[in-house]
């Protein structure tokens, strides 16, 4: 039994921790929030220079090829900061999309970029309210160019390029590459919930485009989705642990009734419970991420308990941090609201805990069915 | 048992619609109350101030203020039926409202005949809105640990300190304080209340900016202001009493569609897909939306249970208390799950989102409810002591000088 | 706005709560729990005498004529006290059953013997595991003879005759009305999480019966359900909040760490959410009461919130009310799972919250749909 | 990051089995670990001191116990990696296995080598049975609150009062005791540790019914029951130390199936249908299986990164204080969830309901599981001062002489 990540990974994420406290407080994040530009540069060019772009990509084409426990580690370390940089977009969606479908020749011409972090690359999926549903995709990719309007594309102000998911016919690929600075895009900045992020609104207009021919049908689309929620919930446990530890610290601190407002009851054991929220996403994301560093069969299910415990952490710890606060919790000025806002854009990002939650008894409908189910998820 | 108004009740509710009718746009059936979007707008206060006008010219301000406070004299049942009708119009302009009946009141309790001839009549006309200096940094919740220091000076006191949380404050005329005149004292017995302008020299007013980007409360800074000691209401280091007389003039809220609930949540299911099919048709959804269903009905004929009260003239019953905190974890609890329903586009703001986007400001308006105007938990203490009558808690400060007493972030 | 019971029924109230206390003990009900016979057949006796179980008959079948919301007041008292005795087979299903449906030969056999408690009756409907489902019954009504089985007739033990359920074709009778000391009715008393009352299997067969006449097809058993259900909310309700001030006055006489346990928030808001329960349960009640008594069409849709609200009070109230006895919550001994026992039985009795909501959700959609919806429930 | 064996940890798990596989029948597929029917029958503890024989002479007796405590001097990983095997078969007969990991080592820290040797042989050779006289009816959670008074006479103790909650005791051969030999010291400061037979005059057992009509506990009376000062453990007034090193000596829960949960559930809805299809088909039923599911695996997970950690020889994290409040909400939200898709006909118990019965069981079961081995309110108030460092609650009794310190219901 050996249910942890490799001591190597471990020095990782106290590296990535030092520097990112160091580098990235919050202050950066609210720079962010409160300017056009949302992302923060220079720390992008550095976390680029440590390789931390490139973890999961091989070395063959300029990464670390340290796997994918190593983007866990990185993941949950840029949510405890809340960084303002395309991490998710370029690293989980747009390098994952290439590492899984991409032709030698793309792997070549994309991956080197996205490594350094020279290109920012992101995932463009969503066409309407509700959930997420492949096979009602109106974008279409035919005769080499792409048409379709794709709505809260994230990094989608500041993205050299997107995959693109498009309506597939049976087994022909449903992922298409596209360069953003084409004429025939057009891009509208727009508002979300967290605009410590940039999100657009992006039309292709009979755009040039390039398909991953590996990536056949809805199934590619899903396997991709699944990988990168296995990416996202350590992001999302970092948010949550923070927001939790911000509440713990105050309520250390801060005296109410002549007693520190944590020796109340009614904050102690609110915190419990968010504390419990949070190892009980932890140990439901160590295990998505040795399902996806194995290549195991139960990555559907495991991601998918992943994505939905970290949900609910991130909801919890986030919300009852600006609860714990009391009235300063809901100022622009107190940091609560950056955890809060970030958490939720994170649960919706990739499709809300609802829909995972559909999908989760659906693959364990399906492995029920199938012969040997393994011993771990029984 | 029957929902139908007495002969006197009916006949003072179509006096209100006249009124109203007169007066103000009816909603219009998606319009959410305390829904915030464009209720920080310049005009707010200038539109409250001009309706206040009207109200008191047709005879609804101060419904139930006895003749020497410049009021109508009138019966808890007919607020009651001029709240209710109120509520079905467009009320972003009754901004001034709740100030106006927490202040007013007790300045007219506590005040001579003068002081009430003096300022009732402007501010029922709306020509004086009023504010109250109240919580501070270091007390949020526990209200009688405030430091603003009032120090006498002859005939005047001197104050310093810092308040916060002052709705209003920077559109106000007058405003209540409470300060600390005895340091050496318990914490509730060494506060002494006043008002005063706000114009005062050494009174400095800023605006808070909230998480979801409205401002509706101010920080107010006082430094070496000074009141005359006829602007003291009730006696010096007796201010606690005067204050609490100030919380008990709180009204009950009869007001519902406070933010989105089962109502906005069951329109979104409607319009709204799941796998090719209207959303509300799956049974995850309509587990949840019987959930915010019963809730806010419980809310609603618990409302209509405190008004069958007011009306025989009656005090409401203890159920009257449970309102704010019930409702404020659901309207949270509706916006995240509008949210979820929504999903992945459901992170976009605007009002060109479904349902004008109502959940997405929710999501950002409603950590406020859950806190403003008594916390969650503070609300529970409130109810399992007053209403179910179980002990209090230990009291670390209990008979500590004040100055002994550690407070804020220490 | 007169949204209260009118004063002759609270009168009535504190008559019964006055009887009822001094009468019926817990004692009473758990000797019911420790023996064979479920009926404490003085009580039952006494009750009947007062018109206790006639409230709801018009005097001209020796009833007392006051209409369901004094049976909706007695209902809360019976169940504050958790009576042992067949209060809601007898008076919510079968005599309601008679005054909804049956012909005036019926209701003047029936009546009069029900109205004293001479005769006790029930209603005969559940087949199977899973929600209710009038269209899925196999018990069959056929040339004056019933043929089926139903399981967990509730005083199904002891009752006289039983109202049963039949699978009805088209607009034919779904109810009939059955002797069950017929010799072709056979009785298997079961256990069930409730001892305290008794409950039977009942096999039916060939067993002459009679139809209610106008009870037809599945909506005569739907608005019969539905009216029993608000007569049971205010039941259960009255067990919630029995079992709310049996937990709120251990905590406040019970000391630990040397204070009363209702002092520690734990303990304190706690009870404050079980009371929110019982208040949002007592709210949605008056609004069915009101339903039942003034016959609105918004009866299925405030019995279904009657019903879901009082579930919920009654499984919150009944549950930490054991929570806060620790350790002695759970022995045989304390009171405390008389409550817990009773609170289940009832959920489940007229099918459980889950199968409620749905019944809700589509008698609200059907309101939608109708046209002048009123202005109480919008 | 992997889930399998070391050579050395595949080579004792392989050693387990090959025991197990001989000894006991395997747990078949419905059967569910703490699902209590059948776990009262007279048979239980002659069986289980039957099984502790056999692990003793397999060599599974003491696994981590040092050789002074006639123990195998193992690893914490060779216990974990037992229990797990051992979690596979039935084991019904298990019952005396927690009081001996409990009172022995107690026994074997405080006592000499000389009691060792007397008392280590046969309890772990399932000869001598133990139990603890420990919480009292005036105590509940507040342990420390005891009562039972032991007065110094010569030689002896006299001990008098009574203890509650006593797993096995009716079974036992000895028992463990803590009681007050001074009133006058603050409430932990006048205690005393003792050990005892059961057997001793005045002492005097009966059998707690519990709701679900199971008897798995004890009261016990002390009328004038003497023990010999050569009993006492630790020193005379130190008798909380003592406890504590007991308490602390509790093992990590590695089991997990301890009462219906999501596979029951998931079973069940595979059985039941709604409205003619499947009831796992449908949306509500789906929420609500995911959450059970996530839950569940969450605990299953902790205990991986527990058993990593001892594997690795290190202190589990504060991870490993969850379990056992997460998992007893969610056995009783289960069992309730589990009536609710019975429906009506849910209510009858018995063997021949689905699933053998265990949803109706588990509803009358699992509220002692929120309770008994700490109640949730304590065990949130341990995680939060001891895993989140948040400041103690005020302490009503601080520093009291124990007799002025309000206890039990009065």
């Amino acid at each position: 039994m050996n249910f942890d990540f490799p001591d190597e990974f471990k020095q990782l994420r106290d590296t990535a921790r030092e520097f990112l406290v160091e580098r990235c407080p919050p202050a950066a994040t609210r720079k962010a929030l409160e300017r056009a530009d949302k992302v923060d540069r220079v720390l992008w060019r550095e976390i680029g220079e440590m390789g931390w772009l490139s973890a999961a990509i091989p070395e063959a084409y300029g990464g670390l090829g340290l796997g994918h426990l190593a983007v866990c580690v990185l993941a949950e370390e840029m949510g405890r900061v809340i960084a303002p940089v395309p991490y998710a977009s370029s690293v989980y969606m747009a390098t994952e999309a290439l590492l899984l479908y991409g032709t030698e020749e793309q792997k070549k011409s994309y991956l080197p970029r996205l490594a350094t972090g020279q290109a920012v690359g992101t995932l463009a999926f969503v066409e309407k309210a509700g959930p997420l549903n492949p096979a009602s995709f109106d974008t279409r990719f035919l005769d080499g160019r792409l048409t379709g309007t794709k709505l809260v594309v994230p990094d989608g102000d500041v993205a050299d390029f997107a995959i693109v998911a498009v309506r597939s016919l049976e087994e022909a690929p449903s992922l298409c590459i596209v360069d953003l600075g084409d004429a025939a895009v057009s891009k509208m900045v727009r508002p979300t919930v967290d605009p410590s992020r940039g999100h657009a609104t992006i039309r292709f207009e009979g755009v040039p485009a390039e398909p991953l021919p590996q990536a056949n049908g809805a199934t590619a689309f899903q396997s991709l989705i699944d990988r990168a929620a296995v990416m996202m919930a350590f992001e999302q446990l970092g948010v949550a642990t923070a927001a939790l530890e911000m509440a713990r610290d105050y309520a250390k601190s801060r005296y109410a009734f002549g007693r520190p407002i944590g020796s109340f009851q009614a904050i102690k054991h609110k915190l419990v419970e968010v504390y419990i929220a949070t190892e009980l996403a932890r140990s439901n994301c160590y295990w998505a991420a040795w399902a996806l560093e194995s290549e195991s069969s139960e990555l559907a299910v495991a991601a998918a308990a992943s994505r939905i415990a970290s949900c609910d952490a991130g909801w919890t710890a986030t919300r009852e941090n600006i609860q714990t606060h009391g009235g300063m919790g809901f100022t622009w000025e107190m940091d609560c609201h950056l955890y809060y806002r970030r958490a939720r854009l994170q649960a919706l990002a990739l499709g809300s805990a609802r829909e995972w939650k559909r999908k989760l008894l659906g693959a364990l409908w399906a492995r029920e069915s199938a012969a040997t189910p393994t011993d771990y998820a029984a | 048992m029957d929902f139908t108004d007495s002969f006197d009740e009916a006949e003072y509710r179509a006096k209100c619609r006249r009124f109203l009718d007169a007066t103000l746009p009816r909603r219009h059936p998606g319009h959410v109350r305390g829904y915030r979007r464009g209720e920080d707008g310049p005009d707010v206060v200038p539109q409250a101030k001009a309706f206040q006008r009207k109200k008191f010219d047709a005879g609804f301000a101060g419904i139930t203020w006895p003749k020497e406070w410049h009021g109508q004299a009138g019966t808890p049942v007919q607020q009651m039926i001029y709240d209710q009708e109120e509520a079905k119009y467009d009320t972003t302009v009754n901004a001034i409202g709740l100030q106006l009946n927490i202040c007013m009141p007790t300045i007219c309790r506590w005040g001579t005949q003068e002081q009430r001839d003096r300022f009732a009549p402007p501010a029922l006309r709306g020509e004086e809105v009023w504010c109250q200096f109240y919580s501070e940094p270091s007390g949020g919740s526990d209200l009688g640990s405030l430091r603003t220091r009032a120090t006498r000076d002859g005939d005047e006191w001197v104050i310093n300190g810092q308040k916060i949380w002052t709705s209003l404050a920077h559109e106000a005329d007058w405003g209540v304080l409470i300060a600390r005149s005895d340091f050496d004292k318990p914490k509730h017995e060494g506060l002494t209340f006043f008002y005063l302008s706000t114009k005062t020299p050494g009174v400095e007013i800023r605006q808070i900016k909230q998480m979801s980007g409205a401002s509706h409360f101010n920080e107010v800074f006082f430094k070496d202001a000074r009141i005359p000691d006829s602007q003291r209401l009730g006696p010096v280091d007796g201010g606690w009493k005067v204050a609490m007389s100030l919380l008990m003039g709180e009204r009950y809220s009869l007001d519902d569609d406070f933010g989105p609930s089962f109502k906005e949540l069951f329109s979104l299911t409607r319009q709204l897909e799941l796998n090719g099919r209207p959303a509300f048709e799956d049974g995850g959804v309509q587990d949840r939306l019987a959930d915010f269903y019963v809730k806010a009905q419980g809310l609603r004929f618990t409302r209509y249970r405190i008004m069958t009260s007011l009306a025989r003239g009656e005090a409401p019953g203890p159920e009257a208390s449970i309102g704010k905190l019930v409702a404020a974890t659901m309207i949270q609890d509706a916006a995240s799950y509008g949210l979820e329903l929504l999903g992945a586009a459901g992170a976009e703001m605007g009002a060109d989102m479904p349902l004008e986007g109502i959940f997405e400001e929710s999501f950002l308006d409603s950590p406020a409810f859950r806190i403003a105007g008594g916390t969650d938990e503070i609300l529970r203490n409130t109810i399992g002591e007053r209403v179910l009558g179980l002990p209090p808690d230990l009291r670390a400060d209990k008979g500590m000088p004040f100055k002994a007493i550690p407070v804020g972030s220490k």
